[in-house]
């Protein structure tokens, strides 16, 4: 059992329910165990940095602090929510960067008797351990009930990606940790251009048509190349995607049906939990149909042979991976 | 001869860097402060701490020692032993009860005329700030005779 | 027949020259058959009138152990090297200061401060020594101190220099071998000014330990890694061992039941500062490239003014740490 | 104050015209000199217009003569300038050249002092220091070492070649070492070259065969140089020369083997990925040498003990599958390293998607795109293999320019990608789009080039493109890549959909720049080329004496530039073997071996391998021929074992008391 | 609160002396022993390494360098609160045992044997040590040098050097002995305990069969009334490494018995303004000035006083000699200053005794030499017997081990009152209407001689012996005869 400190953000006693709770069905088989930070509170999402600073910091630090009087035995803290971890991790990072910043924080949070020393704690993303941590081959040996001939868009989102403090990902412009655990899973992975794009944010609060203008690219592409369902890791584009879909079908009178599943809720599939389980079935775009899909084959395209025909296809270069070894100079 | 005290620094430059960052403030014509003296080594790893510690005791007031930017090196990665002992000599001389801010490093390519001025001046300011050293007069030159030592030194 | 004079004296010093000298045993009747001995307080009784009716330049040979630390030392100085044809500086106190030159470090004002108020001094009054004090029957001086420990060289000239703390026997014999032989025209006396009764080189050459190109990753405490491999130069080991800047001549004794040297022979054949050597002698070993790295191995030294100049500190450039040229009450 | 005896000291003071006089009170400075310097010996001091004239020099020479001097002190510009000027000076008047010290007064105090009292006191104190330091130098003999006529060329690229072949035909000797199994380097995988667009191989050929043919060159293809020792003039060069399992002797060339070989294997080095060849193969037909190599990685038989199709089918019976690796000790006197660059990888700038979208093509896949010999026969079609595309978008500074990535401009990338808008437009008569930063087509006829291009309709858009993606918005935009990218000249975010894309990526250092560099023990800059001895004054020489770079090995640069530089390179090179010994300056460092106790420490201190310990006598000693006199060697030594030359403690410790010899006298 | 500061005031002049006052008789009406000289070794140890201490105190003095090793290395120990292993110890008392045999023959032979062997009034040039193997005859003088050799070359063996060893560093010793050097050691103990009897046979035969030397020791003028301090075992033996301090009255009676750690409770120093070293006393007793008797805390302690604050040795023949001692000079406690030199050849048969039992000892070759520290450091104790005097060590250190504060009360120290006020005694017997004679004044010297004090370590400064100058001043304080003599 290795142990993290868990900070599972607003989100996932709300909207976000059906993450939080499929993330509680992937956890003991994947030797994860999940201690709450104690008395946490909101990280502030998206405005509240964009208002007023030190405040904000101060907000998202005091989780910080709380979390250091856990942790006995690890100093990573996981957040499920994208958001939450990109203002954990800044909030580590600029404290870090710009001590006055961090002197005026801790004041703050003096207050509350509480205090935080930069640098004391690793904040990670889920998806992050799961990938670098509990590792792709483990989740592959979970699977019992592999998703194949299920069409996946992966999507990341934008705040999970950047800015990449820490460099954890493959490449903050396109990354493939999302991909690589679907395809752990066995599912049918389509090479989704748009997974680091933004779905809109709370733009769909205070400016609808911009958000639906963002959702409606993401959703489009995604059927466009024949997705069954997109698979994300954020409750927020989880929302976005699932509950404005129909306002945005009906804003350009168009008429997509993409459904949009937290990835754990695809993996508890796979490790053989049920749907109900998973909370599937309350996403308001029903994935029913897509789910149906699971179990069906697709041939595999096979390498060219020589000798070259007219008609014959030319070989793709190496997907590009940070951990390549004869990497150029710099 | 104004009131403030002016500060007599002896500078150790390498031969292809900061020595040319020199002649190139001159060929520039760029004004800096009068008071350091240069000597010229063939590579800040060169630098025997010897020599910082001689100029301190012999009357300097500070040692500004200059060489190539990390990995610049034109013996490849000499400036790095000079940063190393620059580093502990800075240690001993705390430990002697001299303000380590006294001995200063920096990198100046051969190109970096201005940065080099810059560097002197800002130096200069720090040690007219940190006041006069004097050792040569708290021992009596060779040291071979015992001499009350002077509390209130004179500027040079 | 009369023969040569042959005196002994100490100053500020341990007395562990002395003993050194009894220690070369039989030996020492050779002395008793060259030399009258005029002067030497340990081994018989003598006057200090007797030396100061002497001739000038009437004693041939003394040996002056003991550093300078009170005015009546450096007038017994004065008046011997008046009195002797060659004098030298024997053993580290007089040659180099000594350990005893640590006090160098402080003001003597410091010094009486801590000496009289240890935690078991009862001194409510604040008595410290004076030089001069009324008792009823009269008036009664002690030597007053210097401010700090001065070399032999520092005060008169000297003729030649043994270094060690103390000088090893083997060397005070084979020195008295040679003088014995200048005396029979044997043998001609080194010039002036050198060093006798030690090697040119530093104790490494001695050394039996194994060597190789050293770089090291971080500096040891001797208590955390004794035993040390028996084998392996003890510097490789992380262990401060002076011997590379330390005069040999000692058959390296210390490294030789796993002690690391402590630098009592001095400097090495022309060297104007003896920690200088060993600064760029430990930073040499050093293998890191990054500041931040080399400060971090760098703390493993916990005192490097006093791992530098335990033995030199009185004879360094700098003769002293910048306090003791306070002056007292200053 | 030491009892030797006082050395004969002449100071001149030089005016430099009003440079210096007109700061400092030359005047006042000489008679300060022989009045407060006497004690240390200064028996003249002058002070004159122009030392460096003739007649100045002629007034130095003058008084070693009739007066005997023994050091000399030139107050006047840096030594830089004229150190040699008044060595060469002192040597005519039979004076050991290494006793004349310059002070720079002029760098260092006229040209950057105001104040005349104060520029006045500080040139004194620069005069103290030089003559105090003066006093303590030794009379120095310069060091001689012959030079080994035979000279190694590493790299067989267009600048190796040109290299080897100016010393081949000079009449010395050369071993030209190549990794790959044939000569011809990048220029070997293009199709036309920029401005003239002549043929790249037709003009590439004949040298290769030339240097492939040349009695004066050993050609050691498919090996690596493995060590390097020695020095100037005599370098001991171990190679490692890779199992062929070729019998080159029995090879004809014919090239039955590969027919034969069942096994294909993608090509990523000389087709840069885009085409096949076999597990056993020349990598292009005019490949030099023409015997074929065997990838041991792919070979069938290798892999699975079965096959032997070539053994089977060769007529010579050529094929030896129990090759062995092997190694050849050569000796030569001089190197020349043209190694050449690695394309940028365009997979990292992954916004432009290449590696994931299928018609995102680099420079080097185009340039084999278009080659007659390439994988399509040159027809520039598509990743399908068969669609010509209608619209193509060439990128330029894909990776340069580029604070993510590199900082530097890769020089080459615009001139090719003006060379593709032409070669595409040719072919397939496509809209073609340039996407530039700047255009930068210096060098001759180059802009010309440029213009013509622009003539052929080519549509250039001034601006970094953001990304290339394939996530339509729109009709139009669907099945094409849209390039996202800012018109800085109409000032707008345009989204122009292309069926190609060509990345113009930049050159880079080969990746393993650092270690070749570490093996020849010269350095690499920040960005990792390779670092010349003078950026302008001396670009293919190096620190390490003897050892010389050339083409793109030193940084990005053209075709012409890289053979202009192999033949300099070559140049410097038969200038050496002509000396027949090379002369050192004698700063050097050596260690008293009575007083060496072994400890070791400076072992790990010199990058030139200078320092060899002897476990016999447990002493270190140091290669003059080696040292490169950087004196870090003499500041670690804690027995004091380890003097230098040029610049002796004595010399320094005296310069620094001479420096302070006013704060000293305050008082006096 | 009023505060009076005496700072000391530069003037030259001085010697390290007795100032004998004389009254209108010319009968002595005060003396004055003085210490010229200090080091500061407790101001400038602040700031070094705590393993670094039992090398830098060995400079306090090369006379007896190992006692303060093993001080420091005891102190260290307990800063660390680390327990060396059982080989580590032994080996460390081993060193420590060879050095006792050497350090005692030296004086005996060498500082103390003049007195008698050559006789107090025998010429000037005849009292040294060349003088007594004269005396004694080069056969003897080879088993003094002899005995000198073996007890430095084990001392060299174990702790690197003859003088100022170097092993012991804390948690135990960094050097692991061979089987041949034990033999080699073994044998040489065993010489050392032939050597001891042979030195107990010539005591008795020189000095206790001579009327004359036998009345100076039991005497009244070589005698004081004070207590006796001494370290002893569980069993209340003799023992130089370690145990606990205990000191009897005048009586002979336990007052007390504590703990290294404890000794600030029971120890106190007192500073006069006229002497740079201070004076150590009983502080439950309390300083009642330079007197004798239970209600002075001036305590004494040397090798007779650590008989005599003991119950017996821990070794057959050394309990033999020891009874015999107080046979002959009628019971415990001995207050005759001149029966420390007996006591002192006992101790010496003790240490090479044990020598030989440490030497024997199966695990002694053990390589279990030192255990890790692994506690944070803080402040410490060690407490040894010195051949002059229990020597006491105290350091205080930060979390890194560095010492931030130091205590060091050392051998001679505990003697400084007792001679000064032996020596004004002895002056008032032997100087009557002005006279002095260098015989009588010898005499004077002997009185402290005794001690055999090593003001190297007491003023952690001055060497072992010092010049001694004799100022005579009439009543009204003025100078009138000045006699300086060496001393040895």
């Amino acid at each position: 059992m290795s142990k993290y400190l868990y900070y599972p953000g607003c989100s996932m006693e709300s909207s976000g329910k059906a993450y939080g709770e499929s993330i509680n069905t992937i956890l003991e088989p994947l030797g994860i165990h999940f201690e709450e930070i104690e008395d946490w509170n909101c990280c502030g999402a998206t405005e509240y940095l964009g208002i007023n600073l030190i405040p904000a910091y101060s907000l998202i630090a005091r989780n910080l602090a709380l979390a250091t009087k856990q942790m006995n035995g690890t100093n990573t803290v996981v957040a499920p929510c994208s958001a939450c971890y990109l203002n954990l991790a800044k909030a580590d990072y600029y404290m870090q960067e710009r001590p006055a910043l961090g002197e005026k924080v801790n004041e703050a949070l003096e207050a509350g008797g509480l205090q935080y020393t930069p640098g004391t704690l690793d904040v990670r993303h889920l998806i992050d351990i799961l990938v670098y941590d509990v590792g792709l081959d483990a989740i592959r040996s979970k699977v019992v009930r592999p998703l194949k001939g299920l069409k996946v868009a992966p999507y990341m989102g934008c705040m999970l990606p950047r800015p990449d403090y820490k460099h954890r990902w493959t490449d903050h412009e396109h990354p493939t940790e999302l991909d690589d655990v679907l395809r752990a899973l066995g599912a049918d992975v389509i090479d989704y251009p748009l997974t680091s794009e933004c779905c809109g944010g709370h733009m769909t609060q205070i400016g609808p048509e911009t958000a639906f203008e963002l959702i409606r690219r993401l959703v489009s592409d995604a059927d466009e190349r024949g997705a069954h369902l997109m698979a994300t890791v954020c409750p927020m584009c989880q929302m976005n995607v699932d509950a404005y879909q129909n306002e945005m079908n009906h804003f350009f009178g168009s008429d997509y049906h993409m459904p949009i599943l937290f990835f754990t809720q695809l993996m508890g599939l796979a490790f053989g939990r049920e749907p109900g389980e998973l909370g599937i079935g309350v996403e308001l775009v029903s994935s029913r149909n897509a789910l149906a899909n699971i179990g069906v084959e697709v041939p595999v395209t096979q390498e060219p042979s020589a000798p070259r025909k007219k008609d014959e296809g030319l070989p793709m270069p190496k997907r590009w991976t940070k951990h390549e070894g004869k990497e150029a100079v710099k | 001869m104004s009131e403030q005290f002016e500060p007599t620094i002896i500078g150790f430059t390498c031969n292809w860097c900061s020595y040319r960052a020199a002649d190139m403030a001159g060929t520039a014509r760029m004004k800096y402060a009068p008071n350091v003296r240069l000597i010229r080594l063939m590579c800040s790893g060169r630098l025997d701490p010897t020599f910082i510690m001689k100029a301190l005791a012999s009357g300097a007031d500070g040692v500004l020692i200059t060489g190539c930017h990390p990995g610049e090196c034109h013996y490849l990665e000499q400036n790095y032993k000079a940063l190393r002992r620059y580093l502990l000599l800075r240690r001993v001389l705390k430990g002697m009860g001299i303000a380590p801010e006294r001995v200063k490093l920096i990198w100046a390519s051969a190109a970096e005329g201005v940065k080099l001025t810059n560097e002197i001046n800002t130096f200069v300011e720090e040690i007219r700030a940190l006041g006069p050293l004097g050792w040569n007069k708290k021992l009596a030159g060779n040291g071979h005779k015992i001499e009350e030592p002077v509390m209130e030194e004179v500027a040079a | 027949m009369s023969k040569p004079k042959f005196a002994m004296y100490w100053s500020g010093s341990c007395g562990g020259c002395e003993i050194a000298v009894i220690n070369i045993h039989e030996k020492i009747l050779d002395v008793d058959a060259n030399f009258d001995i005029a002067f030497w307080p340990v081994a018989m009784d003598a006057k200090v009138k007797d030396v100061e009716a002497l001739e000038d330049g009437a004693i041939l040979l003394t040996l002056w152990n003991g550093s300078i630390r009170n005015e009546e030392n450096e007038h017994m100085a004065h008046l011997l090297r008046k009195k002797s044809k060659i004098l030298v500086a024997f053993g580290s106190c007089a040659t180099e200061g000594c350990i005893p030159g640590l006090a160098n470090l402080s003001p003597m004002q410091e010094i009486f401060d801590v000496a009289y108020h240890t935690i078991s001094t009862d001194n409510p009054n604040n008595i410290h020594p004076q030089t001069v004090t009324k008792v009823p029957e009269g008036e009664i001086t002690i030597p007053a101190l210097k401010d700090r420990v001065h070399t032999l060289a520092q005060v008169v000239d000297v003729d030649y220099y043994m270094p060690g703390c103390p000088p090893e026997s083997h060397q005070i014999a084979a020195v008295i071998d040679l003088v014995i032989q200048v005396l029979e025209g044997k043998a001609q006396l080194p010039p002036k000014g050198s060093v006798i009764g030690a090697g040119n080189s530093t104790v490494c050459e001695e050394c039996t330990r194994k060597r190789n190109v050293k770089m090291i990753k971080a500096f040891h405490r001797i208590q955390e890694i004794a035993p040390a491999d028996p084998e392996l130069c003890l510097l490789e080991q992380g262990i401060p061992c002076n011997g590379p800047a330390t005069r040999s001549g000692c058959n390296a004794r210390c490294p030789a039941v796993g002690a690391q040297c402590i630098g009592c022979y001095g400097p090495a054949e022309g060297v104007i500062d003896y920690g200088a050597r060993l600064v760029t002698a430990f930073a040499s070993v050093i293998d890191a490239n990054e500041p931040e790295e080399i400060e971090r191995i760098l703390d493993g030294i916990p005192d490097p003014t006093g791992q530098f100049y335990r033995f030199n500190l009185a004879d360094s450039l700098f003769r002293a740490g910048s306090s003791a040229f306070k002056k007292n009450g200053h | 104050m030491s009892a030797k005896k006082l050395e004969k000291i002449g100071v001149y003071v030089c005016h430099c015209g009003s440079n210096i006089a007109g700061v400092v009170d030359v005047v006042d400075v000489a008679n300060w000199a022989a009045d407060k310097l006497g004690h240390q010996g200064v028996v003249i001091a002058r002070d004159y217009k122009f030392m460096c004239s003739s007649l100045g020099q002629e007034l130095i020479e003058k008084d070693i003569k009739e007066l005997g001097l023994t050091r000399v002190v030139v107050a006047a510009c840096s030594p830089h300038l004229h150190e040699k000027t008044f060595r060469t000076a002192a040597k005519n008047a039979g004076l050991n050249p290494y006793l004349v010290e310059m002070a720079s007064i002029r760098e260092q105090v006229s040209w950057v002092h105001t104040d005349k009292v104060v520029a006045t006191a500080k040139a004194k104190a620069v005069i103290s220091g030089t003559v105090s330091r003066v006093i303590e130098n030794a009379a120095l003999e310069d060091l001689k070492v012959p030079i080994n006529p035979n000279t190694l060329v590493v790299g067989g690229g267009i600048a190796g070649i040109q290299s080897a072949l100016e010393i081949a035909n000079a009449g010395f000797h050369v071993y030209l070492v190549e990794r790959e199994p044939s000569i011809g380097g990048h220029m070997a995988q293009f199709d036309k070259t920029f401005p003239t667009l002549d043929c790249s191989a037709c003009i590439l050929t004949p040298r290769m065969v030339e240097a492939g043919t040349h009695p004066n060159i050993t050609l050691l293809t498919w090996s690596e140089v493995m060590s390097v020792t020695g020095f100037v003039g005599s370098f001991n060069v171990t190679i490692k020369k890779k199992a062929r399992f070729i019998n080159e002797p029995l090879c004809t060339g014919c090239g039955i083997c590969q027919e034969k070989c069942p096994k294909k294997v993608i090509d990523d080095v000389y087709e840069a990925g885009l085409g096949y060849r076999k597990a056993v193969y020349t990598p292009f037909a005019q490949a030099v040498p023409k015997y074929p190599v065997m990838d041991k990685e792919n070979c069938t038989y290798f892999l699975k003990g079965t096959c032997k199709a070539c053994e089977k089918f060769c007529p010579t019976g050529a094929i030896d599958f129990n090759q062995k690796d092997e190694y050849i000790n050569i000796e030569v006197g001089n190197i020349i390293l043209a190694t050449g660059y690695d394309l940028f990888d365009a997979r990292r700038v992954s916004n432009y998607g290449y590696g994931r979208l299928p018609n995102v093509f680099t420079s080097l896949e185009f340039e084999r795109l278009s080659n007659a010999a390439g994988p399509t026969n040159g027809d520039i079609v598509l990743r399908d293999g068969k669609t010509t595309p209608k619209s193509v978008g060439i990128i330029h500074c894909v990776g340069s320019r580029d604070k993510n990535f590199n900082n530097y401009c890769s020089v080459i990338c615009c001139m090719q990608g003006l060379k593709f808008a032409h070669l595409v437009h040719e072919r397939t008569g496509a809209t073609v789009y340039n996407f530039y930063i700047d255009m930068r087509t210096a060098y001759k006829a180059y802009d010309e080039f440029y213009q013509r291009v622009l003539e052929e309709g080519t549509l250039f858009v001034r601006g970094k493109v953001a990304e290339v993606t394939d996530a339509a918005r729109n009709e139009h935009e669907k099945g094409k890549l849209i390039i996202q990218t800012e018109d800085t000249l109409i000032g707008k975010q345009r989204r122009i959909p292309v069926d190609m894309v060509i990345l113009s990526s930049g050159l880079q250092p080969r990746y393993d720049a650092k270690d070749v560099g570490k093996l020849f023990g010269i350095s690499c800059s920040m960005d990792g080329w390779f670092t010349e001895k003078h950026p302008k004054l001396d670009p293919v020489a190096t620190m390490t004496e003897g050892i010389y770079i050339a083409g793109c090995a030193q940084g990005p640069k053209d075709i012409p530039s890289s053979v202009a530089q192999g033949a300099a390179a070559s140049a410097r090179v038969l200038d050496k073997i002509l000396q027949k010994e090379v002369v050192l300056e004698p700063i050097k460092a050596s260690i008293n071996q009575e007083q060496c106790s072994g400890c070791r420490i400076c072992n790990n201190l010199c990058p030139f391998n200078a320092i060899l310990f002897h476990e016999d006598r447990m002493v270190s000693e140091i290669n003059p021929a080696l040292c490169q006199g950087c004196g870090t060697c003499v500041a670690a030594c804690p027995a004091g074992a380890i003097s230098g030359t040029g610049f002796s403690n004595e010399q320094i410790l005296a310069q620094i008391d001479g420096l302070l010899m006013d704060v000293n006298l305050v008082g006096a | 609160m009023e505060r009076i500061t005496i700072d000391p005031i530069t003037r030259l002049e001085g010697h390290g002396k007795i100032d004998i006052f004389l009254d209108a008789n010319g009968d002595v009406a005060n003396s004055y022993f003085q210490i010229p000289e200090l080091r500061g070794f407790e101001r400038f140890c602040v700031g070094r390494p705590v393993e670094e201490m039992p090398l830098l105190t060995n400079r306090i003095c090369g006379v007896c360098p190992e006692a303060h090793h093993m001080a420091g290395a005891k102190a260290a120990d307990a800063v660390y609160k680390v327990d060396p292993p059982r080989t580590a110890k032994m080996l460390r008392e081993l060193l420590y045992m060879a050095f006792y045999a050497t350090d005692h023959t030296t004086h005996f032979y060498a500082l103390a044997g003049p007195d008698f062997i050559v006789g107090p009034d025998a010429p000037v040039a005849e009292r040294n040590i060349l003088g007594v193997i004269h005396k004694v005859g080069l056969e003897i003088g080879g088993k003094v040098i002899q005995m000198r050799k073996f007890g430095h070359r084990t001392v060299e063996m174990i702790g690197g050097r003859k003088v100022h060893p170097a092993c012991a560093i804390p948690g135990g010793v960094t050097k692991i002995l061979s089987e041949e050097e034990r033999k080699e050691i073994e044998e040489m103990g065993r010489w050392a305990i032939e050597f001891a009897q042979f030195s107990l046979q010539a005591f008795n035969d020189i000095v206790l069969s001579n009327k004359t030397y036998l009345d100076l020791i039991v005497g009244d003028v070589y005698t004081h009334r004070t207590y006796y301090m001494g370290l002893v075992d569980e069993n209340n033996k003799v023992n130089f490494y370690d145990g606990k301090v205990r000191v009897v009255d005048p009586d002979g009676v336990e007052f007390c018995k504590y703990a290294p750690n404890d000794y600030m409770n029971h120890i106190a120093e007192r500073v006069e303004p006229w002497t740079y070293l201070k004076f150590p006393y009983l502080k439950n007793v309390g300083w009642k000035g330079f007197v004798d008797g239970k209600d002075s805390g001036v305590y004494m302690a040397t090798p007779l006083s650590r008989l005599n604050a003991a119950d017996g040795m821990a070794t057959p023949l050394a309990q033999e000699h020891y009874e015999k001692m107080y046979a002959t000079l009628g019971g415990k406690p001995v207050h005759q200053r001149l029966a420390i030199h007996w006591a002192r050849l006992i101790e010496l048969l003790y240490a090479a005794e044990h020598w030989v039992e440490l030497a024997t000892d199966p695990e002694i070759t053990s390589p279990n030499v030192h255990t890790k520290p692994t506690q944070v450091p803080t402040e410490g104790v060690g407490i040894v017997e010195a051949p002059r005097g229990t020597l006491t060590h105290h350091y205080w250190t930060d979390e890194r081990g560095v010492i931030t504060k130091v205590n060091l009360i050392v051998g001679t120290t505990n003697n400084y009152a007792p001679i000064q006020m032996s020596t004004k005694k002895a002056a008032q017997n032997l100087i009557k209407g002005g006279k002095v004679s260098e015989g009588l004044l010898n005499m004077v010297e002997m009185a402290f001689r005794a001690y055999d004090p090593c003001f190297g370590c007491a003023t952690h400064a001055m060497p072992g012996q010092m010049p001694l100058e004799v100022r005579l001043h009439n009543e009204d304080g003025d100078l009138i005869d000045v006699i300086k003599q060496f001393v040895d």
